[in-house]
């Protein structure tokens, strides 16, 4: 037996891991894999509270989450790929054509 | 249901006979490769070490092991060292679900003839497939060569192109059989219609479009001719193992045989019956037998491997990606929807 | 026992590849941590019963849309990453924040979820259950994913296709 | 399980939805069969009879208002009028694209395709009650905008904005998704009517809280609202201007829908402050930004943050007060931003050259009837009398003083003098001060005069006679907060105590 908490917090840890990424890492395709980690994060939650409460919805979710997941690294590719063919860096700090 | 310590006891025996079995098997392949496409070629073959040769694997097994393991010196080492034994575990990793006969009786306890047996066996054997990509991936990557670098983008575009046919093509077995357990899937096959065709997929199922898929796909995973583009020697110097050398392209070797066998297991379990055949004669035999048929059946489909290696050419790379995007994946999508429909209609 | 024992040597593992993830500067090795982190959330998924999810997680996930991530660095030919400046002050002020806000959840996850816990496989996500809802109580989001793929494939195609040069770039 | 099949209604219920990815797959199946010259004509106009096919395909779905598919979607008032609103202002999107995607030499059957399938998960946000589904038809809409703010290939300055909307934009994604798990956590339910019985029995968890927060997050950056409004400028600076048009009112106004679903319909707890704070933040760091800026789209962007803020003053008065506010805000909104962003679109010329408010000197004199709509557009967004901006401030303010939100509905008002200032810059620009450059004005085609014509008639309709729409937001915002009680009665179902073991 392991409390359902134990599952959550480790969620949470990864989703934090991942917002961290986002914010300190400078180098696009490396931000992304940050993004996928939090979506992994969330996953596991879904797949813990469907756990708790005895509902299989919340592991179904998980198949929509990965479908989007799946759509969204094709399109955010494309776009790096995009990107890196206009300005050849992958550095987000020298993609600033845009002022931020 | 048996008790732990005699599972425990059980699996490990099963899994050391297996490794066994699965490495011995991998080098008389090539011994029989090398000696199959000879003849084909109106050479001999290996010859000289034994009898017909059959001691060669050993003399190359040796000669990997002696041979000095370089590392150049402009490697990204960790991956490097990492990408070959991604490779060899994942391939040696998806035989552990394949089921090769029916159980034996073993000092009165039933063991089946199966490491493990998952609900989820097939979904396992895809997974850990899937994840063998990674091992040409960084093969080409972390040796830091432009031909190694070529032939690993090659091989992973390739993979993952067909592993949505060879996915697809699965797909309409797992409809008529309703199940992702291969024990299940062989289980469904037993029998005969009309009473003498056997009732295996490929028949009964109608799946012999799937089949065909299949035998494309597979090929075209295991990277061998005519979809052997990642390691083409002529136009790339042997792809993403260029740089390997001794006992770490060894690995890729072994890898890359063993993925032919688990390839031809699963086409033998999904496709052809499995272990299923006539039953005759004293006990023992119908014990054997099954196991018997299994290997009979795998070894049908890795005589065609080497026999299609001694015929075809090599497909050209926009032409592979053509024939697997615009021919297979449409055919695949197409048998899965006529599959559907005739065993929506059967029942 | 041996329920708690695998789950806590897998979600060490995960924590280890995502902080991994953080630490590391070549794209790739971020890449390779995240499949890491991705195959040992397959074997908590397996704990909790969840045994489909699991196996479409490592062939989806870590086997096909990592494989996509490692292909693009491949292609692109990433480098180490460069240090530039605006990580510093994201550094400074973003991981404090993170953490409170993680800390801030996560007390709310234990003070919502107790001391409830759950047993080795507590809910068994089957493939034939979880294609039944997937087919009849979840039929429409189902379909819709459909019109999304459609759009990735689309928006892939346009956007990493070479823009035709009739008309090279002028601006800045 | 139970094996029903979906039925005829169900199918009615989404048909929509149907028509539009139709005409969507037809636009992809024959883009690559047609000559390319003519391909601009052809698919655009395919694309418009798909947009007008979904309006009277809506009006069929009108006719039979309920549930589909095991309580996905929902179709009332509500729904409607988004559906109605989101394919209308792609329709305008189209007629000014004609011109613009031939004059930036851009290709046609993606983008108009794009258009379609987004506009399929714009519709569908707005009538799904599953937290799944939204969250799925989120990522259509937010998908296919992205890839339409990175059209313009060729130009850096357009992937950048679309790799900025990407990288950001899945990140709030994920939030919302997180928000999403934690409210099925906190209440074992993802149906918009199971979580609201279940937050309105008894006392609410803190999760759900956290679950509101995270989830406001999300939605929050795809309405552009502060703080989380940051990529806004940037993304619509880089983005061809029709396609900043339309992101910056079809998205939003179906996130807009789902913030009303998920904030009144479910009732969300503690989102008053959320709101309040959020609101203010948006307009006055919208208008206070938008005064120095010289690029008339990234001047149009920070308006665009302030209106959200005006929109979000709604949501903190009372539902029944605030529901039908939002609604009308948007609608009149959509129409004048649309129809300044089709105005802006003309004039940009090739690669976009001329968006400078200098560009804009001179404009009375060289086409005083551009300059005459714009300037119409302008004040409606001023909130002049007589147009719709003006009513749509009126509710908006109104729904807040009655709610006793005195000091929000000054600082809006306080915020909306301030925009006042830098609209009536870009009509001085216009009038007052003479061309230093020569900006040359390409004849209005006939479809970009269609799209004016619509803009204005809408935005001039609801300033003069917003009777009968008032009483129909009225009417389906009533239907909206009547649909808590009714099926809160209804479908209880598994909404219950956590039943794991203790």
């Amino acid at each position: 037996m392991v409390p359902v908490s134990y599952y959550l917090i480790l969620s949470g840890i990864l989703f934090s891991c991942g917002v961290i990424g986002f914010l300190i890492k400078r180098n696009i395709i490396t931000i992304f894999i940050s993004i996928e980690l939090m979506l992994n994060g969330v996953n596991l939650s879904f797949v813990a509270f469907a756990a708790q409460w005895q509902h299989l919805s919340g592991q179904v979710f998980v198949f929509f989450v990965m479908v989007v997941a799946a759509a969204e690294a094709t399109v955010g590719l494309a776009i790096i790929i995009a990107v890196f063919r206009t300005r050849e860096t992958l550095n987000v700090d020298h993609v600033n054509l845009l002022k931020l | 249901m048996l008790s732990l310590p005699i599972f425990l006891v059980a699996s490990v025996v099963k899994i050391v006979l297996v490794i066994f079995i699965l490495l011995t098997a991998v080098a008389y392949t090539v011994w029989l490769e090398r000696k199959v496409v000879g003849h084909m070629q109106n050479r001999w073959g290996p010859s000289r070490v034994g009898p017909f040769g059959l001691l060669q694997p050993l003399a190359d097994g040796v000669k990997f092991l002696l041979k000095e393991d370089l590392t150049p010196p402009h490697v990204y080492r960790p991956l490097f060292i990492a990408a070959p034994m991604i490779a060899v575990i994942c391939a040696l990793t998806s035989i552990s679900v394949i089921p090769f006969g029916t159980a034996i009786p073993v000092a009165g306890h039933i063991i089946p003839l199966q490491i493990t047996d998952l609900n989820i066996g097939l979904l396992v054997i895809l997974g850990v497939t899937s994840i063998g990509v990674y091992g040409v991936a960084l093969a080409g990557w972390s040796s830091n060569s432009k031909y190694s670098l070529l032939g690993g983008l090659r091989a992973s575009a390739q993979m993952v192109s067909y592993e949505i046919c060879l996915g697809l093509s699965l797909v309409g077995v797992l409809i008529v059989s309703g199940s992702f357990s291969l024990q299940q899937i062989v289980e469904s096959q037993r029998g005969y219609f009309w009473g003498f065709i056997p009732k295996w997929n490929i028949f009964y199922g109608c799946q012999f479009v799937a089949f065909f898929i299949y035998l494309m796909a597979a090929y075209a995973e295991t990277n061998r001719i005519p979809f052997d583009l990642p390691e083409a020697e002529t136009e790339l110097v042997a792809g993403y193992h260029t740089e390997y050398s001794a006992m770490k392209f060894a690995m890729f070797f072994m890898a890359e045989y063993a993925n032919m066998i688990t390839v031809a297991c699963l086409a033998t379990i999904l496709f052809l019956g499995g272990g299923n055949g006539p039953l005759f004669g004293p006990p023992l035999l119908r014990l054997i037998l099954p196991t018997f048929y299994f290997v009979a059946k795998v070894f049908v489909f890795l005589f065609t491997y080497i026999w299609v290696r001694g015929t075809l050419p090599r497909f050209r790379y926009d032409q592979l990606m053509a024939f697997g995007w615009k021919f297979l994946f449409p055919l695949a999508i197409a048998n899965l929807v006529v599959t559907a429909l005739v065993v929506a209609y059967r029942s | 026992m041996l329920h708690l024992v695998l789950f806590l040597v897998f979600g060490a593992i995960c924590v280890a590849g995502a902080i991994n993830l953080l630490v590391q500067s070549h794209p790739i090795s971020s890449a390779l941590s995240l499949v890491v982190v991705m195959a040992s959330l397959a074997v908590e998924y397996l704990l909790l019963g969840a045994e489909f999810v699991a196996a479409v997680q490592v062939i989806v996930y870590a086997g096909a849309v990592m494989v996509l991530f490692v292909f693009v660095i491949m292609l692109l030919n990433a480098g180490v990453e460069e240090r530039t400046k605006g990580s510093r002050v994201a550094l400074i002020l973003g991981i404090p924040g993170v953490l409170a806000g993680g800390l801030l959840v996560a007390w709310v996850l234990i003070e919502r979820t107790g001391t409830a816990t759950v047993g080795l496989g507590a809910l068994p996500g089957f493939p034939k259950t979880i294609g039944n809802l997937l087919f009849h109580d979840f039929l429409l989001p189902f379909e819709v994913t459909s019109v999304l793929v459609l759009i990735a494939i689309m928006g892939a195609v346009v956007l990493a296709s070479r823009p035709e040069p009739k008309n090279p770039e002028k601006e800045s | 399980m139970n094996p029903t099949l979906p039925v005829g209604a169900d199918y009615v219920r989404i048909l929509p939805e149907i028509v539009l990815s139709i005409f969507g797959m037809a636009i992809m199946v024959l883009d690559p069969l047609v000559d390319e010259k003519k391909s601009q004509q052809l698919l655009g106009g395919l694309g418009l009879i798909g947009t007008l096919a979904g309006l009277v395909s809506t009006w069929i779905m009108a006719q039979s208002p309920g549930f589909a598919f095991w309580n996905m979607v929902q179709v009332d008032g509500f729904s409607v009028f988004f559906h109605v609103l989101v394919i209308a202002i792609a329709l305008v999107l189209i007629l000014t694209s004609y011109e613009y995607m031939a004059v930036q030499q851009l290709r046609a059957g993606e983008y108009y395709g794009l258009i379609l399938f987004g506009l399929v998960g714009m519709c569908l946000m707005s009538s799904a009650v599953e937290l799944v589904l939204i969250f799925i038809s989120l990522e259509i809409s937010s998908i296919s905008t992205y890839i339409l703010a990175g059209f313009r290939r060729r130009s850096a300055t357009s992937s950048e904005s679309s790799l900025k909307y990407f990288l950001l934009g899945s990140f709030a994604t994920a939030f919302f998704l997180y928000g999403v798990a934690m409210m099925f956590g906190a209440t074992g339910s993802t149906n918009i009517d199971a979580i609201s019985a279940a937050l309105n029995s008894g006392k609410v968890p803190l999760l759900a809280y956290v679950a509101m927060a995270l989830m406001f997050v999300g939605l929050g950056f795809k309405v552009a609202a502060a703080p989380f409004h940051i990529w806004t400028p940037d993304v619509y600076e880089g983005a061809p201007a029709p396609v900043v048009g339309f992101m910056s009112t079809a998205p939003k106004a179906a996130a807009f829908a789902v913030l009303l679903r998920i904030i009144f319909e479910a009732n969300a707890p503690g989102r008053f402050w959320l709101i309040w704070l959020s609101a203010v933040l948006s307009m006055t760091l919208g208008n206070v930004a938008a005064l120095v800026q010289d690029n008339v789209k990234r001047l149009l962007a920070y308006s665009s943050i302030a209106h959200a803020g005006y929109i979000l003053v709604a949501f903190a008065a009372k539902p029944e007060l605030g529901a039908p506010a939002v609604m009308f805000y948007t609608a009149a909104y959509a129409a004048m931003n649309v129809g300044a962003f089709a105005v802006v679109s003309h004039l940009a010329n090739e690669n976009e050259r001329y968006v400078t408010l200098e560009n804009y000197a001179g404009l009375g004199r060289s086409s005083p009837i551009l300059a005459g709509t714009l300037t119409i557009f302008l004040i409606s967004l001023i909130g002049i009398p007589i147009t719709g901006g003006f009513f749509a401030k009126f509710y908006v303010f109104s729904a807040a003083l009655q709610s006793n939100l005195v000091w929000l509905t000054i600082i809006g008002v306080i915020n909306s003098a301030i925009g006042a200032y830098y609209y009536l810059k870009i009509i001085v620009v216009m009038y007052m001060r003479e061309a230093r450059e020569e900006v040359p004005v390409l004849p209005i085609p006939l479809a970009l005069r269609a799209a004016l014509a619509l803009t204005l008639a809408a935005t001039v309709y609801l300033g003069v006679v917003p009777g009968r729409m008032l009483t129909f937001v009225q009417q389906s915002a009533q239907q909206l907060l009547q649909a808590e009680h009714t099926s809160a009665r209804e479908q209880v179902g598994n909404a219950a105590v956590p039943r794991a073991t203790q």
